[in-house]
């Protein structure tokens, strides 16, 4: 089939202002967004600057807006887009630098700030071996370790595009997959990391993070979960 | 200096064996890891199925086990000394992996959870034994996430989006390395008493397959371009079941779990080849027998394809007729949501690309390039060796699939990159620290940067009559038809003319994108470069070798030949030609026996 | 680098759903609810202030403009009354029911019990100006 | 079940205060908020209002304790919501205490012209 596709470039060593690129081109309804990305550079225009890597979903390289919403590039195809016309713009939120390549600084420092590490200095077992945990207090955490940190949730939120320094989707669910960590002593302090100004309170439940997730968290879950546990002092 | 750094080791790369080595270094030395990638962006979050290690949790196994299946899974190329060291440290391993916080999915009484995979046998009784531990079907992802997360903890210096260009030698010893920063297109000098590289593999020169468009084989390319040799690159793994046209993985895990390949006739033809551990035979076992498959034109449709089916009724029917138990003993038994558990991401893939649900319909697959076996030649603490008698370079490491210790030999076993990953990662970073402590700086050479300045220039001012583009696909075409997982003399040598052919042609490509900033198409370009001469070593490693042995399969040369070439290829990359040694194979237990499963 | 400018753009361009849109409607409802109580406070109390005034400004209350302002903003406050339950029992009491399905469902059922609640007060509402101010009915 | 339930101890900050009182009076406006407006706006409209019914009104004891919720809850709660509005958009510390401050002496000042009328008018003029 043929698509139009747009593409929003920017050159901050030439261009003031951004402009969009259009490109006829046939395409097969299964190629994934990322492919005609790829198919650009190979025959339109080798100079378009993204992030890309492993190509099915999995490393969190290509977030993007397309046709108006957050997607993975490469987990987004051609057909389930139902248009003809596809514009590809990059995240919001974040400084754009080329093309579709923008500054993930921030995101990063949101995500460090969490503590997103596991944290227990008890002593390790006398046999040195696993500490134990059963299915049921892994299943209880395990939906936000799919995490990939991509930015596609955190970019999508309008409270993060208001303010960058609101911690975001990503940080909460990062901060969310040790808090409920049985092994995990850390949960206080992110608790109350969370508790401030920039913390969990300025999610509006506006829920395009979870609408965007590639990973299909549920991530305004994971959110209201910690608020709960913020509210009651009890981490179930 | 501007962009001038010094510490005492660098890292190159943030994947799994980056990071292992880079926590370990930064205990003792001043470290900082440069990766072109974002590390969590890194191919080790794409590994599923898990990795092995002989912890026992469900049933008897041991260390020992685990080493014989592995030189056996070598085809007995690899080195018995480094494979025997590396099953043992597996399991202390895992378990460090536990500490650090990985979420592995558990056993009902709490313990880690562990699965069948291909070649991993109980000894004694031959059949499949659980040793892979694994988190759901993204292992990996969570070996990545944890270890990143460890070095946040920790506090490691990460340069993120910086590209090593160029690793530093004066006098035999190493300098430094010269990376470019994307952001600014600025080139940095790092000078470093020890060097690590972990940069992956190259598994992008080949047509369909499972690896991210980041491996193009960089680490690899630098140092052979600096007179290192690269061992065994002829011996690169064919994955059999990576999904139709995109290559993309479908684990092991999945044959695990009781998943049956079929052919277009509807027949499970792994009975065939592997009569007794059949669909969990190791991994070029099953892609040659659906090579030989399609040649006798049993694939499906005709179209070089065949079908991966977990839906449970073929689960449970062939887990009856081979009498599959559960740990207690039970009959083995699934349901589609236990499937989907077990394997959601796969699910999620299936869906996605195709467009199928996994457990109601079975799944179009076909061999993908996988792993490479081959890389920098290593001993078992990760120090780089130069020559056939083993002579360390010093200051240089490589761990992770980028390097050869070689633990694979011949053909990796599932499960035991991730292992080779954490064990020599460790060690090499351990290594690598230690000697830094008792080493000075290597003073720089006069111009750091001349080079890469030069490899830089020649993008930038080629005449402009071809197109990188181009040159890429014609490589890939050539290298998955001619040095796939079939190989003969004519193909072979037809590769070779092609790739001479491109890497001339490659001389005439202009980059015409100017800028510094994220200047992507340079480095791409640049990266093509890499693959053009790794691939001019793979091919003409492939011809030399006159046998068939583990991945490396020859029609011309189907058996295996012990009296000959039972040795390790050694390649040094002289301009556009290849000059070639050989080094023994460490064989301590076991005698090469003939290999079937 | 967020501001003002990302904001209103991810406002007007983003292709959120229906938690998106709800949570726009919310806003801007709330907003208007509190300009318009701020107001009517003052108002009311020039009842014991300046009784004079209040008469004046119920006048100008009475006109078409205000009385179909007034109808949009009984539709304000019951589309902020109904979602503003619907958020608060979620998140006090369900947080569980914070999932795509569940959200999209809840949204949609919001949307229709304000409609519910709006259609008959607007028509009442409407009925009344047209009488009042028209003299339609026999007004 | 195994999860085993774990106590934490969390700080009661402002914005969390302020959280839980949007949702807790958001209960309370239910019937106050939409009580008042469905009186006054739909049953009754504003073409039958004028000082006189008005004054009558808040003579009403029962009617007098009714507005004062009103007017406590909901300016409150709204003032609150516009505060937290603002937050979003002003990146300043500095400048959001600023507003703040205004927002808090706008609050102050409007709810106790309201709360003054309400209680001041204790009957009927002319009654
Ligand atoms: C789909 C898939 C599934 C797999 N499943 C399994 C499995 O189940 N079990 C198993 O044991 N193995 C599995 N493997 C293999 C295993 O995952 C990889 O071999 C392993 O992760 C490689 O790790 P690494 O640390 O060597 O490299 P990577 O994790 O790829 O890291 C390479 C790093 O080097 C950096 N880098 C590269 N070039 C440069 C440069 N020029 N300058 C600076 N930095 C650079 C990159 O940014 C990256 O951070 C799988 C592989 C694939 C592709
Ligand atoms: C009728 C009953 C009402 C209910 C159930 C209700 C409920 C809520 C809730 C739960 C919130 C918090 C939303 C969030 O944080 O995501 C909120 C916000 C708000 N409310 Fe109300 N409210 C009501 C009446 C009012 C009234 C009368 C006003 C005006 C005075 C008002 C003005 C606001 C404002 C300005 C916000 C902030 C909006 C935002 O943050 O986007 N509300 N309301
Ligand atoms: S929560 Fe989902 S959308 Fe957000 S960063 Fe993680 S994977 Fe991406
Ligand atoms: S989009 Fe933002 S407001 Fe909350 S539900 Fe998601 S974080
Ligand atoms: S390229 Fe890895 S997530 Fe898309």
């Amino acid at each position: 089939m043929q698509v139009k596709l747009r593409v929003f470039r920017f050159d901050p060593e030439k261009d003031q202002k951004p402009r969009y690129d259009t490109f006829i081109m046939n395409v097969d309804p299964n190629d994934r967004v990322l492919d005609l990305l790829e198919y650009v550079k190979a025959d339109f225009d080798p100079s378009l600057a993204l992030r890309r890597s492993c190509a099915h979903g999995v490393c969190g390289s290509d977030a993007m807006r397309v046709n108006g919403r957050n997607y993975l590039a490469c987990k987004v195809l051609v057909k389930n887009l139902n248009a003809d016309t596809i514009t590809v713009e990059p995240l919001l939120g974040l400084r754009v630098i080329k093309d579709l390549i923008v500054d993930m600084g921030p995101f990063f420092e949101n995500y460090r700030s969490v503590l997103p590490y596991l944290i227990n200095d008890e002593p390790l077992p006398a046999d040195g071996k696993e500490r134990l945990q059963t299915p049921e207090q892994q299943m209880r955490f395990e939906e936000t370790t799919k995490c990939i940190l991509c930015a596609a949730c955190t970019t999508s939120c309008p409270s993060f595009w208001a303010d960058d320094r609101y911690v975001g989707p990503a940080a909460i669910v990062n901060a969310h997959r040790f808090i409920f960590d049985s092994r995990d002593r850390g949960a206080e302090k992110r608790l109350n990391i969370l508790n401030e100004q920039i913390g969990v309170w300025r999610c509006r439940t506006a829920f395009n993070c979870t609408e965007a997730c590639p990973r299909d968290i549920h991530i305004t879950q994971a959110i209201a979960e910690v608020k709960k546990a913020i509210i009651t002092g009890k981490v179930e | 200096m501007e962009n001038f750094h010094q510490y005492d080791v660098i890292v190159v790369g943030g994947g799994g064996a980056g990071l292992m080595a880079a926590m370990y270094a930064s205990r003792t030395a001043k470290t900082a890891v440069i990766s072109k990638l974002y590390p969590v962006r890194s191919h080790t979050g794409a590994a599923q199925g898990g990795i092995g290690a002989a912890l026992g949790n469900l049933e008897e196994d041991r260390p020992e086990w685990h080493t014989f299946d592995t030189v056996k899974g070598s085809d007995y190329l690899g080195d018995q000394d480094a494979i025997e060291f590396m099953c043992n440290e597996a399991v202390q391993a895992v378990y460090d992996l536990e500490h650090m916080g990985l979420p592995f999915s558990r056993t009902a009484d709490g313990r880690i959870a562990q699965r069948p995979f291909g070649g991993h046998t109980n000894n004694v009784t031959g059949k499949p034994v659980r040793r892979s531990c694994y988190a759901a079907d993204r292992t990996g992802h969570m070996i990545l996430q944890t270890l990143y997360q460890q070095c946040i903890k920790n506090q490691i210096v990460f340069y993120d989006e910086f590209q090593a260009m160029d690793v530093l030698i004066r006098d035999g010893k190493v300098a430094g390395v010269v990376a470019v920063e994307l952001a600014t297109g600025e080139l940095h000098v790092f000078q470093a008493k020890a060097v690590v590289i972990a940069t992956g593999g190259h598994g992008r020169m080949w047509e369909i397959t499972s690896n991210a468009y980041a491996y193009t084989g960089d680490g690899a390319a630098i140092v052979a371009r600096r007179g290192i040799p690269l061992e065994d690159m002829e011996f690169f793994q064919f994955h059999p079941t990576g999904i139709y046209k995109l290559g993309i993985l479908i684990t092991e895990a999945v044959r695990g779990e009781g998943g049956i390949l079929f052919n277009g006739k509807g027949e499970r033809f792994m009975e065939k080849y592997a009569p007794r551990i059949k669909d969990l035979a190791s991994r070029d076992v099953v892609s040659r027998a659906m090579y030989l498959e399609t040649r006798a034109g049993n694939d499906v449709n005709g179209q070089r394809f065949f079908y991966l089916d977990v839906t449970p009724e073929t689960v449970n029917k062939y887990a009856e007729l081979d009498g599959r138990t559960r740990p207690d003993g039970t009959p083995y038994r699934v349901t589609a949501e236990e499937i989907r558990s077990k394997i959601p991401d796969i699910t999620d893939f299936c869906v996605t690309y195709l467009g199928i649900d996994p457990t109601r319909e079975p799944i179009p697959v076909q061999p993908t390039a996988h792993y490479a076996m081959g890389g920098i030649p290593t001993n078992k603490f990760g120090e780089v060796v130069i020559d056939s008698q083993n002579t360390v370079l010093p200051g240089l490491y490589a761990a992770g699939e980028v390097a050869c210790v070689s633990v694979h030999g011949a053909n990796r076993l599932g499960t035991n990159s991730l292992v080779d990953l954490i064990v020599f990662g460790k060690h090499s970073g351990l290594r690598a620290a230690e000697y830094a402590l008792g080493a000075d700086f290597t003073p720089l050479p006069d111009d750091p940067t001349g080079y890469v300045r030069e490899q830089i220039d020649r993008l930038r001012t080629g005449s402009g009559k071809e197109r990188a583009a181009q040159i890429g696909r014609e490589l890939r075409s050539t290298m998955f038809d001619l040095v796939g997982v079939f190989r003969t003399e004519e193909g072979l040598t037809q590769a070779m003319e092609k790739i001479q052919e491109l890497r001339a042609r490659f001389r005439e490509v202009r980059v015409a994108d100017s800028g510094k900033v994220f200047n992507m198409e340079l480095m791409q370009t640049w990266e093509l470069g890499n693959l053009l001469d790794l691939a001019l070593v793979t091919t003409r490693s492939a011809l030399e070798r006159r046998e068939s042995r583990g991945a490396h399969a020859r029609d011309d040369f189907p058996a295996r030949d012990d009296v000959n070439w039972l040795k390790h290829t050694l390649a040094w990359l002289e301009g556009d030609s290849v000059k070639l040694d050989y080094k023994p194979v460490v064989i301590t237990r076991y005698q090469p026996k003939e290999r079937t499963y | 680098m967020s501001s003002m400018k990302t904001t209103l753009e991810g406002y007007a361009s983003y292709r959120g759903r229906e938690g998106h849109w709800s949570f726009l409607l919310h806003r801007i409802t709330g907003l208007g609810v509190v300009l318009f109580l701020a107001i009517h406070i003052v108002d009311t109390s020039f009842v014991y202030f300046a009784p004079k005034l209040y008469d004046e400004v119920l006048n100008v209350y009475r006109s078409t403009l205000f009385g179909l302002g007034e109808i949009a903003l009984v539709f304000c406050l019951f589309f902020h009354g109904v979602n503003g339950l619907r958020i608060a029992y979620l998140d006090l009491f369900a947080p569980q029911n914070w999932t795509i399905e569940k959200t999209r469902r809840s949204t949609y059922i919001a949307l229709i019990v304000t409609l519910v609640l709006w259609l008959p007060s607007a028509g009442i509402m409407l009925y009344k100006l047209l009488y009042h101010n028209y003299g339609l009915f026999g007004g | 079940m195994t999860t085993t339930t774990r106590p934490v101890k969390v700080k009661r900050t402002f914005e969390q205060t302020a959280w839980l009182w949007m949702r807790y009076s958001a209960f309370l406006l239910i019937p106050l908020a939409w009580g008042h407006m469905i009186l006054q706006d739909v049953v009754v409209g504003v073409h039958n209002i004028n000082a006189d019914y008005a004054i009558q009104r808040i003579a009403n004891l029962g009617w007098k304790i009714y507005d004062i919720f009103l007017l406590g809850f909901a300016f409150a709660h709204g003032m609150n919501g516009v505060r937290q509005v603002l937050r979003d958009y002003i990146r300043n510390p500095q400048t959001f205490q600023v507003v703040s401050i205004i927002l808090l002496v706008v609050w102050f000042v409007i709810t106790m012209m309201g709360a003054i009328a309400l209680l001041a008018i204790n009957q009927p003029l002319g009654g």
